[in-house]
């Protein structure tokens, strides 16, 4: 098809890896559960946004493409609620105990 | 342009074998149920790139990983209470 | 011989590495609850692979089963138990033996079947008759042809499996906690962020299960993979205290659990009009099929809600 | 109307499935209609099951295409003589199970509710089901799921009692059983990828002996092995069997551990018989008569009724392995055709009716005496002659002493043993035999010690005579041995009678 | 080189993995996830054969028994962990040293 569709469709794509790397490299470099929390958050958001926006000009019609929309939104919707809990259950953990490292 | 999908999603692929490190390490279980988290994102990117190259059907594997993936931590945090049944933003208060 | 280089080859050979190694970690980690998040992991990549297999339904059961509800199932007993190593075994030359054998056996059978896997010549032939019969069965989808129809007694025992282990695990009850609520009180603050969660994932998550009930007939999912995504927004609305656990044994959910076995049994033992067993006539093939999967879905979402959230249990 | 029930072609034995299971249901739906709807289900299969009997014996053996899909799409049930042998068995111990368990778990006597009360009928019904349907059925990946159905109701029932020891040892034999599925399971995956069939009539016309055909029958071996307790894989039986609850017990020991065999057998004398080599029968009986040696010797050093018990069924499931070396031996000097499969199946028959009734016996005594010690039992003839008579009797059937069913069986696999020149299989029959004499002449000699009884509770003569009455079948069978023997001879695998060549 | 031989082939290496675990380690839990692990392996190459004799797809009769399977192992997990927890609870009431791993006596390599 048109090579800008293309073109975009990669860039996003690229983007949407990038993220991923990014929060996965985050989640391994960041030194406490909070840091590490914030970079799964973006990852999990802006990476797969970016790569369900690549996609969506590539979908064959309007049902996959809203599919792909409820998808990224039900994740984002997940994510967020998870990384909340995540997050004052860490609190909580901390506070109660650590737990030896590797 | 699916050859490109699947480039992604292999680098997707490996973003989660790094993840897998921290599930090893932790030190919490919150991080390690983090690690789980992404990975289970990634799994979403993932089968959303590999579905143009089958069928539609691909994007509901997808759907229901989405809804179903954070299950798993609910019941981490969940458990993870003081009476194993409550919410943590109660104790926190 | 050398296979033309191509993205998908390569996704496909990354993706097995990478679940080899994360069942590997499973196996090795020494902390418990690694182990139980590696295996939820895992579950979401061999859900990929089935994908990758165009295998859609059984990647739908292992997205719902093995990434979903295993999961939530595992790291309940692991929080209960309270336990996160494995005791610091004395070594031993037992010790040693005790690993060096399984080990030994382990390398052999998985070598064995590499070995037959590449030297074998496999044949798989049903899958022609499978479709040449599909107008009879009243379903479009061969996989839910082969469930309901064909063969359709191992989905009857397999039901009763299923109503077997919800009988059995309610076995484990404390004799003084018979017929109390199943699981632990839960509790959530009121409007907090799991209550709200759990107020809104269910409806998303009925329409996607009727989404794949529905779909289950003509083209992919059906009657398991609703089931257990029903059951795991069940569970999800009871852990944020949206609806309380049902009493474990009461009536109406024990009804609700029966009612899909019985129905199919009951289908079943009609066969014997016609000198048959667990006959599905062809002119009433398509409703009655999904009237079976209905009821069917509805007691394997009651099956593995009470599954999970386990025997009636004290409060600590 | 327009059944004909006394049609050849009518499907009882899919009934004998589907009648515990909807048993099953119903018992879990209303706890107080449970143990009149088990009696119901029950006495209703050993019908099906006896009138199978008769059709099978006028029109040979029968098969019910499950929704009218021959194979190898759909699924076969087929009732030849060692299937509907084995049904009537089912229905028999699960009748005398059920009738002995009225008391102990009926919710009329029990209000409100009781955990024990409610669950054992519909587990009970599921083991009945899934044993019924693991003899009956003709497709490996079915044997499958109706052989998880009955591990899961039967481990349930192990753990029935609530102890710490019974979690452990019903723990214990899941991990065992689930073991031996997944080879099972592997096993039938290989069949299926090789053959594209899992019909055991079709699987006999196409198999021919590559690599993974020989892989795919040693997995499915090695996992009916784990499962029927052969040695060495019998560790978890002895504690499982002996922390349930006497009725459950009896339907544990008689029945669990029977269809495992009787798959073993189908799928090595009707679906591969020329695999098996000489090498590999002979190994067969090393472990058996290992089983029956080791079985014996810690049966003897038991101090508890219910665990002597438990490994004597250790020791008799070794014997029934010694089929696959003793198979067509000697086959044209013997009076009787096919003598020593012919004499496994009796082997099975008769322990499934002595185990039923020792275990039903011992739950007798434990309710009298409150434990089960073997030190307790003493002089216990004087109070509760029924149930002493009843364990004397499967004792005798246990022996192998004439004329019990037991007799008939070991005689059997004796004469082809030494038929075929095998003599060292008939001294593992005769010592096994003497071992069993020994250890369960510790416990008889107690009971009918001239000392008097400690102090009894009263059990009922009627409970005490459903033993009586299953350890009187067992003797029966030897004496009437002519309707049974036929009636096995329906549709035999050629290699019964022939050998492994 | 036909596609679904990867996975054929990471299916044989899962089932040896998962019965090293099962039979290997002490913890009940573990051994029940390295259940889980050989559960899979075998329903992987269950589907990689029928995907390998077809050239394409894992056939409807493959995939109708996996997903049998599964529902299978699921139930039998569900019903070991609440055996599991409730012998747990057991110890939390009368503690017994060592009751709760795969215990000494039991000869483990021997399942």
């Amino acid at each position: 098809m048109s090579v800008i569709v293309t073109a975009t469709t990669i860039l996003l794509l690229l983007i949407g890896v990038a993220f991923f790397l990014a929060g996965s490299m985050g989640l391994l470099r960041f030194p406490d559960v909070h840091a590490r929390l914030h970079a799964l958050t973006k990852a999990d958001n802006l990476g797969l946004g970016f790569i369900t926006l690549a996609l969506l000009p590539q979908a064959a019609d309007v049902w996959i493409a809203s599919k792909l929309v409820m998808i990224w939104l039900l994740t984002m919707l997940a994510a967020a609620t998870v990384s909340q809990l995540i997050a004052r259950s860490a609190l909580h953990e901390e506070d109660v105990k650590q737990e030896p490292g590797p | 342009m699916i050859e490109a999908y699947f480039f992604a999603a292999t680098v997707l692929l490996m973003t989660v074998a790094v993840c897998l490190v921290r599930v090893l390490r932790g030190p919490t279980r919150a991080d390690r149920m983090m690690g789980a988290q992404l990975a289970a994102t990634a799994g979403v990117a993932i089968l959303a790139l590999i579905s143009p190259a089958g069928s539609p059907a691909m994007l509901d594997v997808a759907l229901v990983l989405a809804l179903l993936g954070a299950f798993a931590a609910v019941a981490f945090v969940k458990a993870a209470t003081i009476d194993g049944a409550g919410d943590p933003e109660e104790e926190s208060q | 011989m050398a296979p033309a280089f191509s993205a998908l080859t390569l996704f496909d050979v990354v993706l097995c590495v990478l679940i080899i190694g994360v069942a590997l970690c499973s196996s090795s980690v020494r902390d418990l609850f690694a182990a139980t998040v590696l295996l939820i992991i895992y579950g979401v990549f061999v859900a990929i692979a089935w994908v990758r297999l165009g295998a859609v339904d059984v990647a739908l059961a292992e997205a719902a089963i093995g990434a979903g509800l295993t999961g939530v199932l595992l790291i309940g007993a692991v929080a209960r138990l309270k336990i996160t190593e494995s005791p610091a075994a004395a070594v031993s030359r037992w010790q040693f033996a005790a690993k060096v054998i399984p080990a030994s056996l382990g390398l052999l059978i998985a070598s064995g079947l590499a070995y037959l896997v590449l030297t074998v010549e496999w044949r798989e032939t049903l899958q022609a008759p499978v479709l040449a019969n599909l107008p009879d069965t009243g379903v479009l989808n061969p996989v839910t042809a082969v469930l309901l129809n064909y063969r359709a007694y191992d989905t009857l025992l397999e039901t009763s499996v299923l109503f077997a282990a919800l009988i059995a695990s309610w076995c484990t009850t404390h004799d003084d906690l018979w017929g109390e609520r199943a699981g632990l009180r839960q509790h959530t603050r009121r409007a907090g962020i799991l209550a709200t969660f759990g107020r809104f994932l269910p409806p998303i998550g009925l329409i996607v299960g009727i989404h794949i009930f529905w779909a289950g007939a003509d083209k992919w999912g059906g009657a398991f993979q609703a089931g257990t995504i029903f059951a795991a927004v069940w569970i999800l609305a009871i852990m944020a205290g949206v609806i309380d656990a049902p009493n474990a044994t009461g009536r109406s959910i024990r009804s609700f659990a029966v009612a899909g076995p019985m129905f199919f049994t009951f289908v079943a033992l009609t066969g014997v009009l016609a000198q048959s067993f667990l006959i599905i006539p062809v002119m009433v093939a398509k409703p009655l099929t999904l009237a079976i999967e209905a009821c069917l879905t509805l007691s394997i979402a009651a099956t593995l809600m009470l599954l999970v959230l386990g025997a009636p249990r004290r409060s600590a | 109307m327009l059944l004909d029930l006394a049609a050849p072609d009518f499907p009882w034995i899919a009934l004998s499935v589907a009648i515990p299971l909807f048993a099953a249901l119903i018992a879990a739906l209303s706890s107080a209609l449970a143990p009149v709807v088990a009696m119901i289900a029950a006495l209703l299969c050993l019908g099906a099951a006896l009138w199978t009997a008769v059709l099978v014996t006028t029109h040979g053996a029968q098969e019910v295409a499950v929704g009218a899909w021959p194979p190898p799409l759909g699924i076969v049930l087929r009732a030849d003589g060692l299937a509907v042998a084995m049904l009537i068995t089912a229905g028999l111990v699960s009748i005398a199970a059920f009738a002995f368990a009225r008391q102990a778990f009926s919710a009329r006597t029990q209000t409100p509710e009781t955990r024990s009360a409610y669950s054992f009928w519909p587990l009970g019904l599921c083991v009945l089901a899934g044993v019924n349907a693991a003899f009956v059925s003709n497709d490996l990946f079915n044997l499958y799921v109706a052989l998880e159905l009955t591990t899961i109701a039967a481990a349930a029932l192990v753990a029935m009692s609530g102890s710490r020891a019974a979690f452990e040892a019903a723990i214990r034999y899941l991990m065992f059983a689930l073991l031996g599925s997944l080879f099972y399971l592997l096993g039938v995956v290989l069949t299926y990828s090789t053959h594209g069939v899992l019909d055991i009539r079709l699987l006999a016309i196409s198999a021919e002996s590559g690599p993974s055909t020989i892989a795919a029958a040693a997995l499915m071996s090695a996992g009916l092995m784990t499962k029927m307790a052969l040695f060495p894989l019998h560790a978890w039986l002895p504690p499982a069997h002996s922390a349930a609850p006497a009725p459950a017990s009896a339907l544990l020991s008689a029945l669990v551990v029977k269809p495992p065999f009787v798959i073993l057998l189908r799928i090595w004398f009707e679906a591969m018989p020329e695999l098996v080599t000489p090498t590999l029968a002979q190994a067969f009986g090393a472990l058996g008569a290992c089983g029956v040696l080791l079985g014996s010797i810690l049966a003897m050093r038991q101090e508890r009724l219910k665990l002597v018990v438990a490994y004597s069924t250790v020791a008799q499931l070794g014997y029934l392995v010694l089929v696959f070396p003793l198979a067509g031996g000697g086959g044209a000097q013997q009076p009787w055709a096919a003598g020593a499969w012919t004499g496994a199946i009796f082997l099975t028959l008769s322990h499934a009716l002595a185990k039923g009734a020792m275990f039903l016996a011992a739950g007798a005594f434990v309710e009298a005496r409150g434990n089960d010690r073997l030190d307790s039992l003493v002089g216990l003839a004087r109070e509760m002659p029924i149930s002493c008579f009843a364990f004397g009797l499967a004792a005798v059937s246990l022996m192998g002493l004439p004329p019990s069913g037991g007799f008939t069986g070991k005689y059997l696999l004796l004469t082809s043993s030494f038929a075929s020149g095998q003599w060292w299989w008939g001294i593992v029959l005769v010592v096994g035999g003497l071992l069993s004499a020994v250890y369960l002449f510790g416990p008889l000699s107690l009971m009918f010690a001239r000392e008097p009884a400690l102090a009894v509770t009263p059990v009922s003569r009627a409970r005490q005579s459903i033993a009586l009455l299953l350890g009187l079948l067992s003797i029966l069978l030897g004496l009437f041995s002519e309707a049974p023997y036929r009636l096995l001879q329906v549709d035999r695998p050629g290699a019964a009678a022939e050998g492994f060549t | 080189m036909n596609g679904s031989i990867p996975f054929a082939l990471c299916g044989a290496v899962l089932v040896g993995i998962g019965l090293y675990g099962v039979m290997a380690h002490d913890h009940l839990l573990r051994r029940l996830i390295a259940f889980n692990v050989t559960g899979s392996g075998v329903f992987l190459l269950f589907g990689s054969l029928s995907a390998l004799s077809s050239g394409g797809a894992t056939g409807a009769v493959p995939q109708a028994l996996i997903i049998t399977g599964i529902v299978v192992a699921v139930a039998s997990t569900a019903f070991v962990l609440a055996l599991v927890v409730r012998l747990k609870e057991e110890d939390v009431d009368a503690p017994a040293p060592g009751a709760f791993e795969g215990s000494s006596e039991h000869d483990d390599h021997a399942p």
